[in-house]
């Protein structure tokens, strides 16, 4: 086994971990940590993928600042302790159940597509990653989305401002 | 030439246009002007008719007709307005327009006391029922016959029902109405029947084109003329409405249901001689009919004690005669009894009436009695008809109802002997009438004793025309054996009537020996009565038998709990059950059914954010399930939605 | 032009109508309006065949291959003589009532004849159904906004009943289409299809039942009496005097010769459902307490005579029931006009509280015998000749059939006698007490209808004339 | 283009005059001349007249039927900007802001209804949505707007992971983002099959398909009325516009087994929408299920995929939002939502009520109106496949349902008796509502009046 | 590695997020489970943008085929960010108001 591959099994069995320990845990401070233990353990995969401009971008962006923002409204709601009583333990089975049987057969179906069985992702090679390319692709055919998206954020930032402040 | 017979359609114009006057004018009008016009009209068609008759003694086997317009003129065939004038049609014509004439006179006088526009509005419907029979014998095909047809069951319907503000009679008009209407439906769909076989209506191409029709269509055929006869003249099993029918005013009585209307079926058949001629089965069908009916309606008759109502029995019972006539072939014999029966039976009415008039409307015999010294012409007029509707020889009703024995006896003995067993019957209910009515003693109140007097001139005078044609009104067909050639009536119908059919060979001996049983026997029956009922007149409730003959053989019960009653329930279990809970009931069900639908799909929007990803999730589940394991569940798939 | 002409006045005249406030005013305008059209529609009938007055054509949605296409033949200048003829004498003797909002009253009443006239016209298959669903909704709100108490429930169900039916149309309607070789709505592309049997029961079912709702057939006709009952009798003139014959019209002119093969193969069940529904009908009637009622019943039980007939596959048959659709509509707006007298000036409709009317209104009372005897088909009534081809030809096609249908005849004279004796005869009773005061007007156009009825029952031949062309076209198709 | 740079800059004109304007009632007036401006700019591009020339690196592609949609939108906005302008104000203080989010989501219109990239269609669905979450919560106070605003929120998030998962199954099989994908092979490979359902399932949520409806009915009820109006007409033909394009270059590649899918889904839909609005009791409510059932025929244009199913689907839009709007807009007057609230309306308002029942029967499809041939042009468009003909008979038997619950109103109005306190309208207002009855009623007759243009 | 392995990891992280949105019911761990499907999906964009460089590697050298993905994952984080600034936006004012972030509690709207 390379280390290519024991950093894929690790990095994968970590993520899940993470991932289980956001679902389970009572407390919502507690899952926001263990959710950022899946980010860096997502961006650990890039990373193996060589895509460097995506796994720091990962890290400042969401285990950086949206995860931050999570504790943050957490802590303003002081939500910290269990706050959450026992759920309807039928509704919960029910949801494990539905998620569960999604994952199965999506897993299924795609596992059985043909066209995958050969194929394989390019470990550390290709520089595509990088943030040169990234860039000059970004700004000659990704100029209009990039563009655009600065309509989303402003939307956003109103949003933020109508819904957010304390009016009246 | 024909002069008269091209103007055949003034016979019906007449009483149509006192109908309108009288009609539209029954309130400007003074009674003496109604009275005038109604019965004016009558009169002018009567003239005209007579010109008729005398030119139809010379039409020879080809009718004169006369085409007014096209009724109905379609691609597939062709139906005129159109008038036939033969030696049938003229006859009845005769009858109609004449004895329609005299009781319009007596009805002058008999509804005197109505108030102006009732009067007005009874001589209109008496002028549109005449109307409607002179249609009835004048059309030249069968459509025009239906016409006129449904138009007496429609004037019957409103002569009976003429005392509006009485229910009975109301329900009395309503039963004639219905089951005229019945026997209506027969006679249509044996017009369907001829038309589609022969595509014409009219009388000389459906007879001269008889090839057209199976022995089966002809059967059938002539079975559902056949029951439309039964309806319109009262025989087993629609007679039940002819006794009711009692219920209008009695010259209404002795015009419809004695003289005229009732005859409209032997008509009819007569008309249709070829086609009956052609169907043996029908034949006998028609006779054991017309006897069992004249037999069934003879029991009642002797035990009903209301003057009108054994009068309407025996009118029954006599129509029975006629149709044993015709189904043995008898064609002129029944027409002959239906000329000789109009002027007895419509003198029987008519007297009836006399008496009825002058002890203020009772009609029950047993609080009648010793009117004879009363009412002297009546009396006399009413024993007269007596011994003709009794078959005493030369009473007229002798030489019809002999004729008509005579065939059947020839047909088959049974049916002379059960004729001739009702004839005695006749003669004794009729002589048991006689002899409540007009012996004895006077059975009223003191006050109606006081003021019994004999009818107006207006009314007797007609009561006096028809007894002298009911006297001689049979010599026009005395029978071969008495003297060879004699037989006018015979004469004059033969180019209508199907040759041979009429045929009828017995020894002379055995029509001598024929006529004195049958007379013998009405004599006996008529000197039992005459003794039994002068002296002992039959006041009390009857028992046993009695009791079933007096009740009409429970007939009109049996069909109200055999009919009426089921239908009626039927129609309420339908209007209650099947259309409030099943139809509608079924038609609400989708709508409530969407409505329920609605209240519980709506729970699946809990208002549980949870709840709703949960669907979506089991959806998306769902869905990859059909799209990629779907060809496992394809052919379940196929079978519901392609 | 004419039949645009017959369309364009009332639908005008309508609209302006809710416009004008004063009752008096709305009133004699909807009745010129409506006398107008019918002296247009008597120019159109009389008008020879052939003449290019008598269709109009303009193009409407090219691109769904939908024509305003307008024409007069004999089936359609009968039922648009019957709708012309109709409305004034609606109006005419409803004259004294009181309506609140006289001008959307008066305005919607036209509006709806401009809708029956578009139906009785159209050429098109698309614009039928067009004017089908615009001749519906002014009834709705007639119905549901001027009706008896139970009038909002009874009307809905009538309006979603119709309206389902009619999208099933709508759903047959663009099949056809479809398998039209032009993908055209016209009446030729749609008369000429050689389609598979599947495809022609398809289209058979889809706008039959839509027909049948419409007519109403049993078992679909349970909207009916209530609709009967709940509307303003002016409109219950309408519904049954005109608007079912729509039902009847559009299985002649869009039903039978557009899916010939599945007509005939189904005869037999829609004679048969026909003749069930006679009966049935017949007999409820028999039973029923209010005088709507008993006539929606009667109704039911003449287009149901209608029904099977039109499907005897029978030329004559075919023609009488158009002379039939005409006869009904006169008879049974006279029995309404009766019907609303007596509601109007007694205020009951029962039966149970009517008796002896005869004295108090025997001019009334003539009328309305005359009408029920017309509505018993008796002959030399206008209905008499219509039944007997109907008749005439059902008998033609089955001989038990028809003998069955027949007893429809009887069942008719029971309760139709027994109406007018519960009404007129019998002693003065109940509500009849009180005063009783027939206005002239109503005398007038019953009498009127009285004309038509003797006229056209003794000499029917200009009615036959109109309608001559067009069975023998339409059994031809069949065959 | 130019549509979507223009309502962008406009956005932000609002967001600044928002700060520098302080009279409330100005801010409707510059929205309405922007969206003059805009729909201007969009026929004048709909002509071939542009203002910038952007070269979109085949992101986007602008063709007519884009552009007529545009054109529906924006004069749908603008309707309801001058019928509705006023009560927009009265949900908060933010008004300018408000204006601003509209004009942002016709930026997110413009990209959907012209995307050739599914990144673009991800970024514009996303900008749709976005403002709409806001404009939902508008009504801060209220907790049912807040409600509403969390549900559409967390619901609207979750279908966007669904999204993004279908797009990256679609990469996966087919190494670019482009929508048309060339050299298509069958059958396709079960990767390509799942990423196109779960873009399908995704794109049902948005346009409110069941059973991914559920947050229709509780969204337009929470929100502030305006919005709800503004909601279920702009956004959800935008839905509509973005599913088209999707499918039309797609669906081929399917299969019949979806075929199937969509006929369920369809039933499924007209089912939900209708039958549960039987029950309604809000006539908000009612419009919201109703939406759901309006977008059940809508997507026989999308099961159909003809030519007749895009002209139809173009009058659908149209006639849905005139309708919607114009009973919106009295809707939004009322002090009692529920249908017992617009008891004898009629009387107090003939008017308004004429107009809300033209608007109401245009719902329902009755002829003369524009539904009609909408309705008639989705049910064409099915039955001219040839197949699924019961599709479009359980269809009509919906139809005839949802007559049930828009003649509940018009029935409340006319022929039930009560006292409606409705508020003092202007003549203008009066006067436009009298405009779209005229228009629905000018469709209903001439529905090519709107189509042809996708023909010149 | 073998792509299968990046798309089972990202569905099964993808379906993890799905059961936590589906068995929690505070909304701000619903929305960090949204979160998780969104990462999961860029985890498998990323591994098909490998994937695809790879494939196109073996013909030309130059090629910059794959870039488009990590682009997309890229957008799809600014959308994210986005998103996550008015979702938080809108829960602290439910907050404001019910004092709670119980999805459980959201049921005022329904039928």
């Amino acid at each position: 086994m390379s280390t290519t591959e024991l950093l894929f099994w690790f990095l994968s069995a970590l993520a899940f971990l993470g991932a289980i320990m956001m679902l389970i845990s009572k407390n919502p401070v507690f899952s926001v940590l263990w959710l950022i233990v899946v980010f860096f353990a997502i961006s650990g995969h890039y990373l193996l993928l060589n895509a460097q401009f995506l796994a720091i971008v990962n890290l400042i962006v969401y285990a950086g600042a949206i995860m931050v923002l999570f504790l943050f409204v957490i802590m303003l709601m002081n939500l910290n302790t269990d706050t959450e009583p026992q759920k309807n333990t039928w509704l919960k089975v029910a949801g494990a159940i539905a998620g569960g049987s999604l994952m199965l057969i999506m897993i299924d179906v795609l596992i059985d597509a043909k066209d995958m069985h050969t194929k394989s992702a390019l470990m550390k090679d290709g520089n595509i990653g990088l943030i040169k390319n990234l860039g000059r692709v970004l700004f000659n055919e990704y100029v209009i989305p990039f563009e655009i998206t600065s309509v989303l954020f402003l939307s956003a930032m109103v949003g933020a401002v109508v819904i957010g402040k304390k009016s009246e | 030439m024909n002069t008269f017979s091209h103007l055949v359609y003034l016979v019906p114009l007449f009483p149509l246009i006192g109908f309108l006057i009288n009609g539209l004018g029954r309130r400007s009008l003074s009674k003496s002007m109604i009275g005038v016009i109604g019965c004016g009209v009558i009169l002018a068609s009567f003239i005209v008719s007579v010109g008729i008759f005398f030119e139809a003694r010379n039409f020879g086997p080809t009718p004169v007709i006369v085409n007014l317009f096209d009724f109905i003129k379609v691609a597939a065939f062709n139906i005129p307005f159109s008038f036939q004038v033969d030696q049938l049609s003229s006859l009845f014509l005769l009858i109609i327009t004449g004895v329609g004439f005299l009781i319009h006179l007596y009805s002058t006088a008999y509804m005197k006391e109505e108030e102006t526009q009732h009067y007005g509005r009874y001589f209109s419907y008496l002028n549109l029922f005449v109307f409607s029979m002179l249609l009835l014998v004048l059309g030249a095909n069968y459509l025009i016959m239906f016409i006129g047809w449904e138009g007496v069951g429609l004037c019957s319907y409103l002569l009976i029902g003429y005392w509006f503000k009485n229910n009975e009679y109301n329900y009395a008009a309503r039963k004639a109405f219905v089951m005229n209407r019945i026997g209506d439906l027969g006679f249509l769909l044996a017009v369907f029947w001829i038309l589609q076989k022969s595509g014409a209506l009219t009388f000389t191409e459906v007879f001269a084109n008889t090839g057209a029709f199976t022995s089966f269509d002809v059967t059938a055929i002539t079975l559902l003329l056949f029951v439309g006869a039964m309806g319109k003249s009262a025989q087993i099993p629609l007679y039940t409405w002819l006794p009711d029918a009692m219920a209008g005013p009695t010259p209404v009585s002795a015009l419809i249901h004695a003289a005229t209307m009732v005859t409209a079926g032997i008509y009819m058949i007569v008309r249709s001689n070829v086609l009956y001629s052609m169907a043996p089965f029908t034949q006998a069908v028609v006779a054991i009919i017309g006897l069992a009916t004249a037999l069934l309606a003879a029991t009642i008759a002797i035990k009903q004690n209301d003057i009108k109502k054994v009068l309407a029995y025996s009118t029954v019972s006599q129509l029975g005669y006629m149709f044993l006539g015709l189904g043995v072939g008898a064609y002129t014999g029944a027409v002959f009894h239906v000329m000789t029966h109009a002027f007895f039976k419509a003198l029987l009415f008519l007297a009836a009436g006399s008496v009825i008039h002058s002890i203020h409307n009772q009609q029950d015999i047993r609080f009648m009695g010793g009117l004879k010294k009363y009412m002297p012409i009546t009396h006399l007029t009413f024993l007269l008809a007596c011994f003709a509707i009794a078959g005493i020889p030369p009473f007229s009703g002798f030489f019809s109802k002999d004729e008509i024995l005579a065939a059947a006896y020839a047909n088959n003995p049974i049916l002379w002997g059960v004729g001739v067993f009702t004839a005695a019957l006749t003669a004794f209910y009729m002589f048991r009438l006689y002899a409540m009515t007009f012996l004895g003693k006077f059975r009223g109140t003191e006050e109606q004793e006081h003021h019994l007097h004999e009818s107006p001139s207006a009314m007797t005078i007609p009561l006096i025309v028809l007894a002298v044609l009911s006297v001689i009104g049979g010599f026009v067909g005395i029978p071969e054996v008495f003297a060879s050639n004699s037989h006018a009536l015979e004469h004059f119908l033969s180019p209508i009537i199907v040759k041979g059919a009429d045929a009828h060979h017995l020894e002379h001996s055995t029509e001598y020996m024929l006529m004195g049983v049958s007379v013998g026997l009405a004599l006996i029956a008529i000197f039992y009565a005459w003794i039994k009922f002068s002296k002992h007149p039959e006041i009390g409730e009857p028992s046993g038998t009695g009791k079933v003959l007096a009740n009409k053989w429970y007939i009109d019960e049996l069909y109200d709990s055999i009919l009426a009653k089921p239908l009626l329930a039927l129609g309420r279990v339908l209007n209650n059950v099947i259309e409030k809970s099943g139809i509608d009931g079924l038609v609400n069900g989708v709508g409530k059914s969407v409505q329920y639908a609605g209240s519980k799909i709506r729970l699946l929007q809990s208002g549980q954010v949870g709840n709703y990803i949960l669907m979506m999730v089991l959806s998306v589940v769902l869905m990859i399930l059909m799209i990629f394991y779907g060809h496992n569940m394809t052919p379940l798939i196929d079978k519901i939605f392609r | 032009m004419i039949p645009v002409l017959l369309i364009l006045v009332p639908l005008v005249c309508g609209l302006i109508t809710f416009f004008i406030k004063e009752e008096k005013t709305a009133k004699l305008w909807s009745l010129t309006g409506s006398v107008i059209t019918l002296l247009i529609a008597l120019i159109g009938v009389t008008t020879m065949k052939g003449s290019n007055l008598l269709t109009y054509d303009a193009s409407w949605i090219p691109t769904l291959g939908t024509r305003f296409t307008v024409g007069l033949d004999g089936m359609g200048k009968i039922l648009t003589l019957l709708t012309a003829v109709a409305f004034p004498i609606i109006f005419g003797a409803t004259y004294q009532n009181k309506y609140a909002s006289p001008n959307a009253f008066y305005g919607l009443m036209l509006l709806s004849q401009a809708g029956l006239m578009g139906v009785f016209l159209s050429m098109d298959m698309l614009l039928f159904y067009f004017f089908w669903e615009f001749a519906l909704i002014p009834v709705y709100f007639l119905c549901s906004k001027w009706g008896g108490e139970k009038r909002i429930a009874v009307t809905w169900k009538f309006f979603i009943y119709t309206f389902a039916g009619s999208l099933l149309m709508l759903v047959g309607i663009l099949y056809l289409y479809t398998l039209t070789p032009d993908q055209s709505f016209a009446i030729a592309s749609v008369h000429n299809l050689s389609l598979t049997s599947s495809q022609e029961l398809f289209i058979f079912w889809t706008l039959f039942i839509a027909f049948a709702i419409k007519m109403p057939v049993f078992p679909f006709h349970t909207w009916q009496p209530d609709t009967y009952e709940q509307s303003p009798t002016a409109v219950t003139m309408v519904l049954s005097g005109v608007m079912v014959k729509m039902g009847v019209f559009a299985v002649l002119r869009w039903l039978l010769p557009v899916v010939p093969n599945a007509s005939l193969r189904m005869a037999d069940v829609v004679i048969i459902i026909s003749i069930i529904g006679m009966i049935y009908a017949s007999l409820i009637a028999i039973k029923q307490d209010d005088i709507k009622r008993l006539i929606a019943y009667s109704s039911i039980a003449h287009i149901g005579l209608m029904s099977a007939a039109m499907f005897a596959n029978n030329a004559t048959a075919t023609q009488g029931v158009m002379l039939q659709m005409f006869s009904h509509g006169i008879n049974v707006i006279g029995l309404w006009i009766v019907a609303d007298v007596i509601e109007q000036q007694l205020g009951t409709r029962k039966f149970s509280e009517l008796g002896g009317l005869a004295q108090k209104a025997p001019a009334l009372a003539i009328l309305f015998v005359v009408m029920s005897l017309a509505n018993i088909a008796l002959p030399l009534t206008n209905s008499f000749i219509g039944e007997f081809m109907m008749f005439n030809g059902l008998f033609q096609y089955n001989y038990w059939m028809a003998g069955i249908a027949g007893i429809s005849i009887i069942l008719a004279a029971v309760y139709t006698l027994w109406m007018i004796q519960k009404i007129f005869y019998g002693e003065v009773r109940g509500a009849v007490s009180g005063a009783m005061e027939v206005t002239t007007n109503t005398k007038l156009m019953l009498v009127i209808l009285v004309v038509l009825v003797v006229v056209f029952g003794v000499y029917p031949k200009p009615l036959i004339n109109i309608t001559n062309d067009n069975p023998a076209k339409i059994v031809a198709q069949l065959k | 283009m130019n549509t979507i740079i223009v309502s962008a800059i406009l956005g932000v004109v609002m967001m600044f005059s928002g700060i520098f304007i302080h009279n409330k009632a100005a801010f409707k007036n510059i929205a309405i001349a922007g969206l003059l401006l805009l729909l201007g700019i969009n026929i004048a591009e709909n002509y071939g007249y542009l203002l910038f020339k952007v070269d979109t690196k085949g992101m986007l592609h602008f063709e007519r039927f884009g552009l007529l949609f545009n054109i529906i939108a924006i004069a749908a906005t603008l309707l309801f900007t001058l019928l509705s302008g006023r009560d927009v104000e009265k949900v908060g203080n933010y008004t300018a802001e408000y204006f601003a989010l509209i004009f942002f989501i016709l930026c997110g219109v413009g990209i959907v209804t012209s995307y050739t990239n599914l990144m673009m269609l991800f970024i514009g669905i996303e900008i749709i949505s976005i403002p709409a979450y806001i404009l939902t919560g508008t009504d801060k106070r209220n907790l049912k707007s807040n409600e509403a605003s969390l549900k559409y929120f967390l619901m609207g998030a979750f279908s966007t992971g669904i999204m993004l998962m279908g797009i990256t199954l679609l990469y996966g099989t087919n190494g670019t983002f482009m929508v048309e994908r060339a050299g298509a092979t069958f059958p396709i490979s079960y990767l390509e099959a799942m990423g196109l359902l779960l873009l399908f399932i995704s794109l049902s949520f948005k346009v409110s398909l069941a059973p991914f409806h559920f947050w229709t009915p509780d969204v337009y009820d929470g929100a502030p009325t305006v919005f709800t109006s503004f909601m279920a007409t702009v956004v959800k033909i935008a839905g509509f516009a973005a599913f088209i394009r999707l499918i039309e270059s797609r669906y081929g590649s399917m299969g019949s087994q979806t075929d199937r899918l969509v006929a369920i889904v369809i039933i499924l839909t007209l089912a939900f929408g209708n039958l549960t609005a039987v029950f309604q009791q809000s006539v908000k409510r009612m419009l919201a299920y109703s939406s759901i059932a309006q977008a059940g025929f809508m997507m026989f244009a999308l099961f159909a995929l003809n030519d007749t199913g895009k002209e139809g689907l173009i009058l659908y839009a149209a006639a849905y939002c005139l309708a919607t709007l114009g009973i919106f807009a009295v809707l939004i007057k009322m002090e009692d939502g529920t249908f017992e609230g617009f008891n004898g309306l009629s009387k107090s308002q003939p008017l308004l009520a004429a107009v809300l029942t033209i608007c109401l029967l245009s719902l329902a499809g009755i002829p003369l109106t524009a539904g009609f041939f909408a309705k008639y042009y989705m049910l064409a468009a099915v039955v001219k496949t040839g197949h699924y003909l019961w599709l479009v008979v359980i269809a009509v038997l919906f139809a005839a349902v949802s007559a049930y619950y828009y003649f509940k109103v018009i029935q409340a109005m006319y022929f039930k008796e009560g006292e409606v306190n409705f508020p003092p309208v202007t003549a203008r207002f009066k006067y436009l509502l009298v405009a779209v009855a005229a228009v629905i009623i000018l469709l209903g007759v001439f529905p090519n009046a709107l189509s042809q243009f996708m023909y010149f | 590695m073998p792509i299968e392995y990046y798309i089972t990891l990202s569905v099964v992280l993808f379906c993890i997020g799905v059961v936590g949105v589906l068995t929690r019911r505070n909304a701000i761990i619903i929305f960090m489970c949204i979160e998780l499907m969104l990462n999961a999906v860029n985890l498998m964009l990323v591994a098909f943008s490998k994937m695809h460089h790879g494939a196109a590697l073996a013909s030309d050298a130059t090629s910059s085929v794959g870039t488009d993905a990590q682009l997309f994952v890229f957008f799809i984080m600014v959308v994210a960010a986005a998103e996550v600034s008015v979702g938080l936006a809108i829960i602290v004012m439910m907050y404001r108001n019910t004092h709670s972030v119980d999805v459980n509690f959201l049921n005022r709207l329904k039928n």
